[in-house]
């Protein structure tokens, strides 16, 4: 057993730190989400030239440095840390894990793209009726003379806006909640059939609602049996998902504990308070034990599937929990100055709630630890 | 040495009147009818259209319906008679705030009828009485006010902003901050050091200062839901005649506390919360997954019932305090604990709300998407994060709920 | 709405208040219950003779005061400030409820024999298997030419040791749940077919299984629709038992207050930290709050079934969820003293603890409270 | 000023090597199979069967295991390997602690092992090692703890008891509390004030005590669930050798620091809290309602579920910090969190079989029922409330969860 990182993953993760440290300012990131495009190129531009971070989780002979899912965590948490909204676990973590299992010439050449920063995804999957149900796709996958046609409705597809290219899980067969029939497709953010609205989210970024009217997709590995791949990439997600919760709840940790030890009232610093003090370690408990629930996640996805599973919901769960926690405490301690648009704090508890909600609720994901053995 | 105890030490049949009971009467019931009949039927209709297609509340709805109320007499249910009070008895008041809340208007704002009017009541002059009054009473004068400053938080005593005497005005600087609404407003109230020698709570006035004056610059604070509700107040040099002074000079915080203890009643929001539930049901019922509606979910209802119940427990632990109040019993701080109770039940709907809208609450469409351009997959999770982010200020705000426990358990407990 | 006391319910509180204070203190209730027998029956002869207090909830025609169901909240909160095991509960509460019910010359004179202190009841329901289910009866009455018989076995059956006469719910009709076919008969202690096996409870009072075996049986009221007024009489019991456990909460609020504020510790009394401070805050709003729903509860028992099933399970439900918290905080800020026998507040909490699932859990009712219709 | 960054600050690949890792190494579960054998094949039969009789457990009971394992050479293994230790790794010590919790052992009492070992080895003279090590690692000495005052609670150093010099004895007179099965103990550690003068950690020594020293007492605490676990223990003018004083006159507390700081490891008690989980699953599914087990009752699975996360996240943490100890790092006061979260989750646990059983939990039977009068309706019930009133204890004794979380705030959060 061993939770240290390698030299090169702390390399990593100091060069992304010093980069977002550089680039992505708290004051000009709220400038670029609230400009009319809500977001800048650029930044996708530096991680892929600058930084060539894009090829992380990625094997050498496609243009990447030969990580793997802890390399994905480095990331993310680094993106919590500066509350980046690039679509890294979009691209490279959920689309990268459909890819890197198609394994075929077409998915190198896919991942080539990913790794030189050409290409940007949005994880087209949720339908209005579906909530967290993953086998719940209704969008009919049609395969015509010179490839594949989507019809349907996803709705809240993050960052969809920005996307170059969408994932789109769509059904070549079976009824709505059948696990067999379910593929991935990738569709062009400009193709012909593809209807977009657009709107912001709370957190920052930008999603919209996408219809697809025959719009051409091409087909990612099996057209019948696309669900486990499917599932094993959104649970690789997840954990990417808590490793990024684990970088904002660190950051809104380390703000209140500085707040309240400037912050004076009834001529004492605010955190001279034994209930404040408390508070700020039961943050800190949540925080450390997210981490090793993150920690648990990750390493478990290369184990075989029900295991795998359990430990991605059980992170899932405690993470959320620990994200409402972590998220309401700051704001409270930090008192009206919380409550205001002007503070890093409000934007990091935004991005926590919806954190809680993303792939799955705590309780979604406790269900499906109940669903599995207790032992697998 | 042991008593002797006699039978006769208890009654020997207990009289069946006067005793406890859940009823109202027939004549409080009577009220409430009336009082929801004038509200169907004085609400304005273009207020009610607003609210429904989720459109900004402005100044003049929030002002359309106080006057609608104060043409009915009913604007200062608690002030004395003589000012415009109803004379109403604890239960009619609470009668009128809940039927309010059942019927989902916009508030009443309360910055006149239930801050600065009384003051002005309690220690203004006959002419102060007459000049601002009857304006509150009206809903004809927006009030707004300068208590916070920053960096005081909750320790309102440590202001900074000063008022120096000079001839017949004071010359007021400073900056006061979380001024709600200080946007709409026509006049506001603050307090202001006059004696910077003094001992804290000492040295301070309380002012009325015409929002128009030269030197007052509101400027918004943008929440963290995106919304302007709040503000800060900057006073440069702002000439304030000294008879728009309440009270004695250096009395301020007499002004104050009195100001503070006033306007408990409808604190806990029992009501509101009670409407929030039962949108909160209908929306559970609404969302579903592979078929089974979330109202059905056991987890989900175990909360729900867990809610309802501590709803039942505060609304009972506020009409007790109620029926003690219409028997002569002056609330005390207890009703700190309507503040915390209440603020942690809104808080909890909140998250529950946010729980049922699911991965939807991310959505913050209706500031984004251009005007008649339809609804979204799911219309209900509009607003559903921006309120739960927006009701956060709840336990923050009005004294925080960390400082309303030290104040029950000093007061309550002794400790 | 009015919530206060008549001066007659007033004088009842303070005639039981020092009267429990002149002869149940807690030594002489610890040196009683510790006793071979665990009890003294002198307390319940002076709660008839000297008091009176047996007749509060009866009609003045039964020997009674002519109280009802808030005089049972009066003398069931002073039985839980002074801990007092006297079955007040089983025998006037909900033996009486039913007599009550019954109505007949039969029932007038058990009615008086309560009255005058000769009878005291067990309420001998639970069975093994049943769990709060109060329609599972499986044990079986059978009607004979001079009577009825039973035969069953029933556990946990508080008191039993000291009662004259079980309150045993048993099957005339019908399968192991149905509504239809319960009746409540009374069957006297030493009755021939009665089989006993005593043991303590962890609060200080004592218990048994009782099996019948052909044991001779009274019956109450109507052989086959005996439920509604079992539900209804459990319900005014349940009502007295969170009276009870607020008697128990205020109890262990006042001791904790008084003993934080002597308690020294680091040169400062431990009432000096804000945290134990803010806990206490929380044990007073909750005591507080189920005072409320006691009231409420008790002012509902005379209103419809469904209000009145609410208005009793949404109260059990609090006073479940408080007693846990009061009785929780109350040994934690005692510290090891809240972990000795010796004083009173572990027994408190003892009782606190038991009072959570008598009659059942918070879980129990909150179920009962969805399947009633929420605006019944 | 623009930093220049260039794609060579990341490196151009990634070693597959030295990764982080869940699974332990062949070696490493070898030697988990190992101690599992070692206790399937060596643990007492008779104590053994009268933990499943439910019998009390005596001190030959204990002893008997302590000098098994002592055999095996294991029954110190945290000591340097010159007095005994076994010179394990922190994963060997975690599967010993942890195969210990599975199996269901009485645990190794370390009062000697854990405590005051460490003391005599660190402080002590080569004549006082000599004297008393070799028997606390044969567990044939019984030891226990004389820290607790009345009145001193979690304020260890507010101490009275007092040891005066008399030539080449002290003269100890004072009281201790809260002796954990001191009425078994042969000796004792104690800490007495030698210097009245001095501040409050000053003038402190650690006194080793032969319990049969005339002046000693040890009188019985009964706890709340009727237990004899811990005692009063009374010295009155109690003399003791000067050769029995560890370190020097008036250096206790650095002894007390010291040991107070040891043997963290399983403070958790994760695997404990596992094999209780796994048990109250098992009583869960025996117990229904209208058929139905309530293992399957959503709103109990869901409880169960939420406990699972949380013991799950605990282990992990506890798992890094065994896996930062094992790279070099020393744990801190970060120990607090998991003393802190284990007691939380025990207690959680003791609620849920306190539910699950639910009013059979009334019964205090095994104490009241005559031998071999058979089994109540409910076996499972029988100790699941005494067992939770008794763990009230893990949130109040060595250290409050109230203190620890001060200890945290300062520590770590650096408050």
């Amino acid at each position: 057993m061993d939770f240290s990182f390698t030299p090169e993953q702390e390399m990593l993760r100091d060069s992304l730190a010093r980069y977002f440290a550089d680039r992505y300012s708290f004051s000009r990131r709220q400038a670029m989400v609230r400009s009319e495009q809500g977001w800048a190129a650029g930044t996708w531009r530096g991680l892929a030239d600058e930084l060539g971070v894009l090829g992380a989780g990625f094997d050498p002979d496609v243009g990447g440095l030969g990580g793997g899912a802890v390399e994905h965590l480095v990331v993310m948490e680094e993106i919590g840390r500066a509350l980046v909204i690039e679509p890294y676990l979009e691209t490279a973590v959920l689309g990268g894990g459909l890819l890197r299992r198609w394994n075929s010439p077409r998915a190198r050449e896919w991942i080539g793209r990913i790794v030189d920063g050409e290409v940007r995804f949005a994880f087209a999957h949720l339908e209005p009726p579906a909530r967290y149900d993953l086998q719940h796709v209704t969008t009919r996958a049609t395969r015509q003379s010179d490839g594949w046609v989507l019809d349907g409705l996803k709705d809240a597809v993050r960052g969809a806006p920005f996307a170059t290219h969408l994932l789109v899980t769509a059904r070549t067969t079976g009824a709505d909640h059948d696990r067999r029939g379910i593929a991935t497709f990738l569709v062009a953010a400009d193709a012909a059939g593809l209807a977009l609205r657009r709107y912001a989210t709370v957190d920052g970024s930008r999603a919209g609602d996408v219809r697809f009217t025959g719009a051409r997709a091409e087909l990612l590995a099996s057209a019948d049996d696309g669900f486990d791949a499917l599932e094993a990439a959104v649970d690789e997600a997840i954990a990417g998902l808590c490793a990024e919760a684990v970088g904002v709840m660190r950051r809104l940790l380390a703000d209140t504990v500085e707040y309240t030890k400037q912050r004076r009232q009834f001529d004492a610093p605010i955190a001279a308070n034994q209930v404040l003090q408390h508070r700020m370690v039961d943050m800190y408990m949540r925080v450390e034990q997210a981490v090793s629930m993150t920690y648990l996640a990750t390493l478990s996805l290369s184990r075989p599937p029900a295991q795998r599973m359990r430990a991605v919901s059980a992170a899932k769960v405690f993470v959320a929990d620990a994200a409402r926690f972590v998220g309401q405490a700051a704001v409270q301690l930090h008192g009206g100055m919380g409550m205001t648009d002007e503070l890093a704090v409000s934007h990091y508890f935004k991005r926590a709630t919806m954190i809680e909600s993303q792939f799955g609720s705590a309780d979604h994901h406790a269900h499906r630890l109940e669903s599995l053995a207790p032992d697998a | 040495m042991t008593v002797h105890w006699r039978r006769t030490r208890l009654p020997d049949r207990v009289t069946r009147e006067n005793q406890m009971q859940l009823d109202f009467t027939d004549h409080e019931l009577e009220f409430r009818d009336e009082v929801r009949r004038f509200i169907a039927g004085h609400y304005p209709p273009e207020v009610r259209e607003r609210q429904q297609r989720g459109l900004e509340i402005r100044k003049q709805d929030y002002l359309a319906w106080h006057q609608a109320v104060a043409r009915r007499g009913w604007s200062v249910p608690a002030w004395p008679i003589e000012y415009g009070g109803t004379g109403w008895t604890p239960t009619q008041r609470y009668f009128w705030d809940e039927e309010l809340a059942l019927a989902d208007t916009v508030p009443i704002i309360s910055f006149g009828t239930g801050l600065v009017g009384p003051v002005i009541y309690t220690f203004g002059t006959a002419e102060q009485k007459a000049r601002f009054l009857p304006d509150i009473v009206a809903g004809t004068v927006w009030w707004c006010q300068g208590y916070s400053e920053p960096g005081a938080g909750s320790d309102l005593a440590s202001l900074q902003t000063r008022a120096v005497r000079e001839g017949d005005h004071y010359v007021v600087n400073g900056q006061k901050t979380w001024t709600t609404l200080g946007h709409f407003a026509d006049w506001g109230f603050f307090l202001a050091r006059t004696d910077p020698q003094a001992r804290k709570q000492s040295g301070i006035s309380f002012l009325l200062i015409d929002m128009r004056s030269p030197g007052v610059t509101v400027r918004p604070i943008i929440t963290l839901d995106g919304a302007h509700e709040v503000n800060e107040v900057w006073l440069e040099n702002v000439r304030v005649p000294v008879e728009n002074r309440i009270h004695e000079e250096n009395q301020g915080w007499t002004c104050a506390k009195a100001l503070l203890a006033h306007e408990r009643s409808g604190i806990a929001m029992v009501s509101r919360s009670k409407v929030a539930l039962a949108r909160l049901r209908e929306l559970a019922a609404g969302v579903a997954e592979r078929g089974r509606p979330l109202s059905e979910d056991p987890t989900f209802r175990r909360k729900l019932t867990g809610i309802e119940v501590d709803l039942l427990a505060l609304e009972y632990t506020e009409l007790r305090m109620l029926a003690a109040e219409t028997a002569g019993n002056v609330p005390g701080v207890e009703v700190s604990m309507l503040k915390v109770r209440g603020t942690e039940l809104q808080q909890r709907l909140n998250e529950l709300a946010l729980e049922a809208v699911g991965s939807h609450a991310a959505l913050r469409v209706r500031a984004t998407l251009a005007p008649g351009a339809g609804t979204v997959a799911m219309p209900a999770a509009v607003d559903v994060a921006d309120t739960y982010f927006n009701m956060r200020k709840t336990s923050i705000f009005g004294g925080s709920n960390e400082i309303q426990r030290n104040i029950l358990a000093k007061a309550v407990l002794g400790l």
